[in-house]
């Protein structure tokens, strides 16, 4: 277990420097940073003299290891477009992004698994082909199309819900929530449906067919065998097999959660990063990009790393080291 | 054999064979399988089943534009469908679209294909450091949605490439964003495949004959690793229309003056509050039919692939 | 009865319970992207900030100059002007406005970083006479010296000092600029908050000079930029926000249709037009070599009666534009109606075309922005195929004006046919027949757009096309000098005639300014389209 | 035992290495885990011989055959062919012309056969990729004789594999092996997994190829009735390690080692003769951590101090080689 | 003699396909007398072990039983309603699968999964049932039984997994048990014990035991009376002694001829040539007629029943007058 969590450390750090090359890359070599920093009237020696000063000069190693020992201190340097430090502004759209993914992921969990569960246990009813029709109409539908046809409907035809935006939000220091208002909570129904159907559906069909596949097995044939009751069978065993594998699939679909916001929080005009990220691409705000791809990145470590221990923790196989060799 | 004879048998071996008999049970497949061929022919012939040629300028006149489908008020039977906002003719439009949407999905699922096949193939049969490097990228890049390295790709590319270049570019960066993000799951399905088929008995006896690595690869894994691919490159269609969909939506994809579906859905939707329902109404149920419909086809595929779900006792 | 009477009363409660707050939420497409009111010379951001700052003269809803932090002004000699300055006005954080703060700003405005160095262009010093006066002298007569400066707010020398703001340049290190998100003006409105990209809150400035005047009854002003034109609209809608700008034109109907808000249409003063290059010997992005066909009259004309101005009108803009013979609109002083438009005539156009010996066509790449004028990606694509129809191909090039403008703008100038509007902030002729016809090179002579030294162009500064004709540069010099306002009206039809005879562009229309408002706001649309807070009422 | 060796093995090691990665073993302060699936094995074949290994599973007597036919580098020890050294770093550039002559069957008929071939490229591969026949047509000619040869017809070519029974398609492989033209055939538990009516078919077929061909076998099982049946001379495998090798008659009639005689205990008693044996206790330890001495003392009645800590060679014991100190001693056999 | 434990009558399996209903089981009728050990033998797809699952009523669809009964004590079980056949199952038939690999569920301890059947199907509490899965791992002879109890199926060899499913399917006293090819998976020297434990458990218990096995040599060792099949159909029944030293089925002497012995010196085996037919081309009349060398013209005509022989029945014309029709 701790040789795992190391070797995970370790490989995230990997994971993390290659990322932090290509944010650094991306910085240094697509557009020419100083003339996206200074205005048009900018001399060519004031522009010498900032290139200097930035250390644009230096070897790239160096330069390369300054953006990590920056990044690592959370210094990730100043929006072009904006012109306020990167950090800042992503501490400000971070609460956002990251209430709407929650509330999106915990959507698609909690409606995902029963349908998958349901629809595999008793494949022949009709729920069952309602739920895989709606599974198959939301892998089909663009996101963008249902956020639209979601504001035309319940935004405007019918006013109920508003159409942008994260409501009234408190401030509770570091973190803003809209979670605690009940316009809060009405701001966030629309564009949690629209990130949340998506992968509803595939938890729904992950769950579903790993669980049909769990269910052919010898070990469920011979729990029915024992007579074990179909409570007993479906989801003391079935269902907690099938959640081994779920749990990986699922945590990676989180993790792309919080990048598929970008189209969420671009049609419901939702303040957060996702939204920043897509104006920076737009302003060519190189250090935003990076900065965005370098936290994107160290989400997917944690989860992943969260996922690899959750799964040691399901999983006695892996837990335990082998005390006796299979004959 | 005579040419027909031979024929003869491959359509008998064919209407024999287990796949078809479970296609043409499912209604529901075959269904989606005529409504795919119907837009993908559509789509191939467009030029000449349509009467107009959206992507030629000259023959747009703007005043025709905002015309209506024909049955409603103010419809014009020449434009059957009714005209987008520079007077394209919506079904030319869509059939000319849904050409560049196939075409950007063919081609970037061929790529993220060959792509990961071959990674797949090597690292499955190599297997060892480069099998370890292989899939660690692979585990790195699956956690990027292909929305956001496409994205990223497409961004970087608007950056280095000439400017008066791009739109003639756009497809080609398109198709290697989408296709560049796509292979992952080529390639770790094969290089599944692959660790199981190499140890199969035969690919042992081929080694036994002397047959070079390389040789066994491509003739005896190969094959036999081509069914899940065949099932991810069809879901992966669906995917990658979609990303070029979404890429267009977001201003990032083809120009509008060569519209794709998506291109046609973010011009609409301008018009959707305005009462100008069909630019964005049209494209996207023909987007939605086609996803479905390629989607209908992946699943019965990987049903039909998985031996697992083939019931019956005489093997 | 009675209980519907009753239910009324209490309807009308409810509605005025929410109203007592005289909240004004209102959107924009974009943000304003500093609250440095020096940093950025963009029409929402000093709209916005002209909220918090004032300069020491304003503009009303009609555009005509009111004295502001100046009370009144005298020319005192031909190259010096005197301010008097408004006493007992107080800074948002209780600091005085002295002549001091005056100074500081002219050197904060004309320092490095700043966006706004044209707002003094031509000052040669400032003199404090005392703490309520300033002379400014010019290196020449200059009439309309003050005509922008509606723009140029004042700022507190002490509090700019104190937060280590004396120069609006951006930190290179890992800093943020006090600045970016703090204001301090004298202005009608505080501002509160400010989340970049996410919204700003204001409150009304209980101190302000002209509280005794005012015409607004808010207590506080939520701003929310909404970049899409959907979300933004069915945010307006749905009443989320009170008032919000712009609508997409196709919108308008709708908004107007729908009986809780309604449409605000005016014209606005920006003029939109074509560049066509003129100076480069051989055309960018063609596959003609060798020559230039721009650089014949007769395919600038061509180019021009290809162009159905009227479809235009009617399918893209929804009528809500205003075709245009001149690069100036109504309300800009030197607009005549004497100038009229060439006619749509494609045959003629062709035949243009070959005696220019082009009669195949050519090819062209067209540059456009899509994010900055109202539909201008679909005007851009309706003219590429109004020239398809005579044969000039273009490949249209529409990006975010984020890169449009750095592709264009000197010092690239890296276009050569491009869709552009403009909008004089002196309101005055000489403005565009300064900035967009003069010949821009380096001193009398030389090359135009000069390799190396663009960036350093002054005269033509917008003149992407290198249209040069010393006459009309001979009479832009007079124009700027002429105090006589008669003799100046002439010059300025002269020049006009000049250029409009040249084709030096092709003048396409000044669009409508939109402005979408809930039922119960009353607005003063401006047609500069600055939004200023002061002239709403929120019932 | 007819003629000169034509297969010689001598001192053969396989390890497999199947350690925790390195980080594990550091942080856990586990050691590396070697499975020593063969260590130390030597014999030789005679042409026109079958040889039989047999064993339990994972006592290592696939892995010889695999060593053998070059699907496996061996760790250490020579494997020689007509006296060629044809495995590790020392053979020499003939190896492939040698290599041809030895062909395999494999145990499962469902995977030995690529399903996606038809039978006849299946059965030609090994005379396509060696060059064996000049022209298309004399491969197929070829191939439709061998395809007689092993009971199938000619037509049965054009099929696939998945329209065979499996003692159909273990005739197909048998029939690709001799499509090599080998002289050595390494028959890895050829009958294992087909039904014993199937069994006896394809037991018979390979006897009578052999008398035709002049064949050598290698013939690996765990069956001790099949060996007994179609061998001559045999070797038992316990741990990576032969413990007794014996002409079949030998073995079978007078087996010495402790553990033979176990397994011949097991072989049920079809004739029903009502014998009731004591099943010998334990299992076989994992061949990570074999036991010390010899691999076989937990699990012996027989064993003593000796057995525990000093590994038994090979040894000669009246007409059989027995590797055990009992016998050596005399305390037993 | 009392009456027979489990009687089966006439049982037909069908499989529907699309190549037409598919008949796996066909017409098999025997019985188990209480204490008794019947061997079930034959070659695979023979339909032995689908006879097993079809009496404990764990037939995967689309398979079922078409005609037929099933009694258990006297009482009819087949049909049942899914409640009262799952407290059957374990209670009163115990099941015993060919791989101890996949029996078991990975993610539980032994215990957990004993005790969990004791709690389904006895009224014990907790501790109890603990105190029974103790008492029971060791009678398997699972050694160190306290310790062993909580750990996970892969900390086990094969050979002692299988000890564990044994236990499992004893765990309730069940009356019958069903052992489906439960040696196939070891290693002779394991096959041994596992018979021998087998045949003591069930011979203290008092149950009857149905064993399906492939394995004359298993069948030899444990079974009291055996039953061969062939294409769905019993060939013979008879006890154990009778059938396999004088077999009266051409099929069961062929297969007995067949099987390779030490000590038997013969160039050649007695083949049968041929296989066993698919399920979809069984030849009509007597199955085994087309590679019977003793066939008569009836045999391919007429279906023989089983008929009595000795201690034997038997289904083959050679020992019946040919039925009188014919031309």
């Amino acid at each position: 277990m701790i040789a795992l969590v190391i070797r995970r450390l370790l490989q995230s750090i990997v994971v993390m420097l290659a990322v932090a090359l290509i944010g650094f890359t991306l910085f240094r070599y697509v557009g020419d940073p100083v003339a996206q920093m200074v205005g048009q009237e900018t001399s060519l020696q004031e522009r010498a003299e900032l290139r200097e000063r930035l250390g644009l000069n230096d070897a790239v190693a160096v330069q390369f290891g300054r953006y990590v020992g920056d990044i690592a201190r959370g210094r990730f340097g100043i929006s072009y477009a904006i012109d306020r430090p990167v950090a800042d502004l992503i501490a400000e759209r971070l609460p956002a992004t990251l209430e709407l993914s929650f509330v999106a992921a915990l959507f698609a969990l909690i409606a995902g698994i029963p349908m998958g569960v349901y629809t595999a246990l008793h494949p022949t009813r009709l729920l069952t082909r309602v739920f895989l029709t709606i599974s198959l109409i939301g892998i089909s539908l663009p996101t963008f199309f249902i956020g639209i046809l979601l504001i035309l409907v319940f935004g405007v035809w019918l006013g109920l819900l508003p159409t942008f935006g994260r409501g009234a939000v408190v401030d509770l220091g570091l973190w803003t929530t809209g979670l605690l208002t009940a316009s809060g909570w009405k701001s966030i129904l629309m564009p949690a449906f629209t990130l949340g159907m998506f992968q509803l559906t595939l938890i729904m069909r992950l769950v579903r067919s790993e669980m049909l596949e769990v269910l052919r097995t010898d070990y469920i044939k011979f729990a029915r065998a024992r007579g074990l009751t179909d409570r007993a069978v479906n989801f003391g065993h079935a269902l907690k097999n099938t959640l081994v594998p779920v749990i990986t699939i699922t945590g990676l679909q989180l993790g792309s959660i919080i990048a598929f916001a970008i189209i969420t929080e671009t049609v419901f005009q939702w303040p957060g990063m996702g939204l920043l990220f897509l104006q920076a691409i737009q302003f060519a705000d190189i250090p935003v990009m990076a900065s965005y791809l370098v936290l994107i990145a160290l989400f997917f470590v944690v989860i992943n790393l969260a996922v690899d221990i959750l799964y040691h923790v399901v999983d006695p196989r892996l837990r335990i080291d082998r005390g006796v060799e299979a004959g | 054999m005579t040419a027909i004879a031979r024929l003869r048998r491959t359509i008998a071996r064919v209407r024999d064979h287990d796949l078809w008999h479970d296609f043409t049970a499912s209604r529901i497949t075959v269904a989606a399988a005529a409504v795919t061929l119907a837009i993908v022919l559509a789509a191939l012939f467009a030029p000449w089943i349509t009467p107009q040629n959206p992507f030629d300028p000259a023959e747009l006149d703007l005043l025709d534009a905002f015309t209506p489908p024909v049955w409603a008020e103010g419809g014009d039977w020449r434009f059957v469908l009714g005209t987008d906002d520079q007077g394209r003719d919506l079904y030319s439009a869509m059939l000319h679209g849904a050409r560049i949407s196939l075409l950007v999905g063919f081609a970037s699922v061929l790529l993220a294909a060959a792509i990961g096949v071959t990674l797949g193939l090597v690292a499955g049969y190599s297997g060892g450091a480069v099998d370890a490097t292989i899939m660690r990228i692979a585990d790195i890049q699956i956690s990027f949605p292909a929305i956001l390295i496409a994205l990223l790709i497409d961004g970087v590319a608007r950056g280095v490439l000439p400017r008066d270049r791009h739109d003639e570019l756009a497809l080609y960066v398109l198709v290697f964003a989408i296709g560049a993000s796509g292979w992952v799951q080529f390639a770790r399905t094969v290089r599944g495949s692959t660790l199981v088929e190499k140890n199969r008995e035969y690919v042992q006896a081929a080694r036994v004959i002397g047959v070079r690595p390389a040789a066994i690869v491509l003739r005896h894994v190969l094959p036999n690793a081509m069914g899940p691919v065949l099932v991810i490159a069809t879901i992966g269609l669906a995917v990658a229309i979609l990303t070029e969909a979404t890429l267009s939506f977001l201003g990032v994809g083809v120009p509008p003056t060569q519209p794709s579906l998506g291109t046609l859905i973010d011009i609409g939707q301008d018009f959707l509050f305005s009462g100008e329902w069909w630019i964005v109404v049209f494209p996207g149920v023909l987007l939605a039919a086609l996803i479905l419909a390629v989607n209908l086809l992946g699943d019965w595929l990987r049903d039909a692939f998985n031996p697992k779900l083939r019931k019956g006792v005489a093997r | 009865m009675r209980t519907k009477l009753t239910l009324a009363a209490l309807a009308l409660a409810l509605a005025a319970t929410p109203a007592d707050a005289k909240e004004l939420r209102f959107a924009f497409q974009g943000d304003a992207d500093s609250m440095d009111p020096y940093t950025l010379n963009e029409t929402f951001t000093l709209g916005f900030l002209g909220n918090v700052y004032e300069g020491l003269i304003r503009r009303g809803p009609d555009l005509s100059i009111e004295p502001a932090l100046a009370v009144r002004w005298q020319i005192v000699a031909p190259d010096r002007w005197r301010f008097h300055l408004r006493r007992g006005v107080k800074f948002h954080e209780g600091e005085d406005f002295t002549a001091d703060d005056v100074l500081f700003s002219a050197d904060r405005v004309r320092a490095k970083g700043s966006d706004l160095t044209t707002r003094l262009a031509g000052v040669k010093e400032i003199v404090k006479i005392d703490d309520h006066t300033v002379e400014f002298v010019t290196e020449a007569p200059n009439p309309i010296l003050h005509v922008e400066w509606g723009s140029w707010g004042m700022m507190s020398k002490s509090w700019a000092e104190k937060h280590n703001a004396a120069t609006p340049e951006a930190m290179a290190d890992d800093q943020e600029k006090y600045t970016t998100r703090h204001a301090n003006g004298t202005g009608p409105f505080r501002l509160v908050s400010r989340e970049a990209g996410i919204k700003a809150v204001a409150v009304p400035n209980p101190h302000w000079w002209d509280n005794a005047n005012k015409e607004h009854n808010l207590t506080k002003i939520t701003f929310t930029p909404i970049a899409s034109d959907a979300t933004r609209v069915a945010a307006l809608l749905s009443g989320q926000v009170d008032m919000a700008y712009p609508i997409p034109v196709q919108d308008i109907g709708r908004i107007d249709r729908n009986p809780g808000t309604r449409m605000l249409v005016g014209p606005e003063l920006r003029t939109i037009f074509l560049g066509m290059d003129q100076f480069r010997d051989e055309l960018l992005y063609s596959d003609v070599k060798g020559r230039n066909p721009f650089k014949d009259r007769r395919v600038r004309e061509a180019v021009y009666r290809a162009i159905d101005i009227e479809a235009i009108r009617r399918k893209v803009m929804r009528d809500l534009s205003n075709p245009s013979a001149m690069m100036v609109g109504p309300g800009i002083n030197g607009f005549s109606a004497d100038f009229k438009r060439l006619s749509h005539d494609p045959e003629w156009a062709k035949e243009l075309l070959a005696a220019a010996g082009y009669g195949k066509g050519f090819e062209v790449g067209m540059d456009c922005p899509n994010d900055r004028y109202v539909n201008d990606e679909a005007i851009c694509q309706a003219v590429v195929s109004m020239l398809a129809r005579i044969g000039i191909r273009v490949k249209l090039n529409a990006q975010p004006k984020a890169k449009f403008f750095p592709k264009i703008l000197a010092p690239r100038v890296d276009t050569s046919f491009h869709l552009l509007g403009w909008t004089p902030g002196s309101f005055d002729s000489w403005n565009p027949l300064y900035n967009l016809h003069g010949c821009p090179r380096l001193g009398g002579a030389g090359p135009i757009w000069p390799e190396g030294a663009r960036d350093r162009i002054s005269q033509g500064k917008v003149n992407l096309g290198g249209y040069c004709n010393p006459k009309v540069d001979a009479l832009a010099a007079r124009i700027l000098s002429e105090t006589d306002k008669a003799e100046r009206d002439r010059l300025i039809k002269e020049a006009w005639s000049m250029t409009i005879s040249d084709i030096a562009y092709i003048p396409l229309h000044q669009q409508a300014l939109a402005w979408g408002v809930r039922e119960g706001v009353t607005v003063a649309q401006r047609p500069d389209n600055q939004f200023a807070w002061r002239h709403v009422r929120v019932k | 035992m007819a003629g000169d060796p034509l297969v010689e093995v001598d001192g053969l090691v396989r390890y497999f290495d199947v350690s925790p990665p390195l980080l594990n073993r550091a942080v856990e302060g586990a050691g590396r885990r070697i499975v020593r699936a063969v260590d130390g094995v030597g014999f030789s074949i005679a042409r026109g011989e079958t040889f039989a290994l047999v064993g339990e599973s994972g006592c290592g007597k696939s892995t010889v055959a695999r060593t053998i036919v070059g699907l496996h580098a061996p760790t250490a020890g020579a494997i020689r062919y007509r006296g060629t050294e044809i495995a590790g770093r020392s053979a020499g550039a003939d190896v492939a012309a040698l290599r041809q002559r030895m062909q395999m069957i494999f145990q499962d008929p469902y995977a030995s056969l690529n399903p996606r071939w038809r039978v006849r490229d299946i059965v030609g591969e090994p005379i396509r990729h060696n060059s064996l026949l000049p022209d298309r047509a004399s491969v197929a000619a070829r191939v439709a004789e061998l395809l007689v040869r092993v009971g199938l017809s000619p037509v049965d070519g054009e099929k696939y594999p998945h329209e065979f029974s499996g003692g159909q398609r273990q005739r197909i492989s048998i029939a690709r092996a001799l499509a090599g033209e080998p002289e050595f055939v390494v028959c890895d538990e050829p009958t294992s997994a087909l039904d014993v009516s199937v069994q006896a078919q394809i037991l018979n077929l390979m006897k009578e190829l052999q008398r035709a061909l002049g064949l050598t076998y290698l013939f690996i099982s765990h069956d001790l009735a099949v060996v007994y049946h179609i061998s001559s001379r045999v070797a038992v495998m316990y741990l990576g390690r032969i413990c007794e090798l014996a002409d079949t008659e030998t073995l079978f009639g007078r087996p010495r080692h402790p553990y033979t005689r176990m397994l011949l205990d097991t072989i049920p008693d079809l004739e029903m003769g009502g014998r009731d044996r004591e099943p010998v206790a334990g299992e076989v330890p994992s061949p990570i951590n074999p036991p010390s001495g010899c691999a076989f003392h937990p699990r012996c009645p027989y064993a003593d101090a000796r057995c525990r800590t000093e590994r038994p060679e090979l040894k000669p014991a009246g007409g059989a080689s027995v590797a055990c100190h009992a016998v050596e001693e005399g305390r037993l056999g | 003699m009392s009456a027979p434990l489990l009687e089966v009558e006439d049982l037909r399996v069908e499989f529907p396909t699309r190549r037409g209903t598919l008949v796996a089981v066909d017409g098999v009728s025997f019985s188990i007398a209480r204490g008794e050990v019947l061997g079930m033998v034959g070659e695979s797809g023979a339909g032995k072990s689908l006879t097993g699952n079809a009496v404990i009523g764990l037939l995967e669809p689309p398979g079922r039983i078409a005609a037929g009964t099933v009694r258990l004590a006297g009482e009819r079980i087949d049909g049942l309603p899914h409640e009262a056949i799952r407290r059957i199952r374990g209670r009163r038939i115990g099941a015993i699968f060919q791989d101890p690999l996949t029996s078991l569920n990975p993610l539980y301890t032994v215990g957990e999964q004993i005790v969990e059947t004791v709690l389904t199907h006895l009224d014990v509490g907790a501790r109890a049932a603990r105190r029974r899965a103790l008492e029971l791992l060791g009678e398997v002879g699972i050694p160190a039984a306290a310790e062993r109890i909580d750990h996970y199926p892969h900390q086990f060899s094969g050979g002692m997994r299988q000890r564990v499913v044994i236990a499992l399917a004893l765990c309730a006293e069940p009356e019958l048990i069903i052992a489906d090819e439960p040696t196939t998976a070891l290693d002779v020297s394991i096959q041994a014990q596992i018979i021998r434990l087998l045949r003591r458990l069930s011979a203290e218990r008092g149950a009857s035991v149905l064993l399906i096995t492939h394995d004359m040599g298993v069948i030899a060792e444990t079974a009291d009376r055996v039953a061969v099949m062939y294409a769905g159909r019993i060939a013979e029944i008879g006890p154990v002694r009778d059938v396999l030293k004088a077999p009266l089925h051409p099929y069961t002497r062929g297969l007995m001829d067949a099987i390779p012995a030490v000590g038997r010196d013969v160039d050649s085996l007695a083949q049968i040539d041929g296989a066993m037919p698919r399920l979809h081309e069984i030849p009509a009349g007597c199955a085994f007629h087309p590679r019977c060398p003793s066939a008569v013209a009836a045999c391919g005509r007429d279906r023989p029943d089983l008929a009595p022989s000795g201690a034997t029945e038997v289904a083959c014309w050679l020992y019946r007058p040919e039925p009188a029709h014919g031309r």
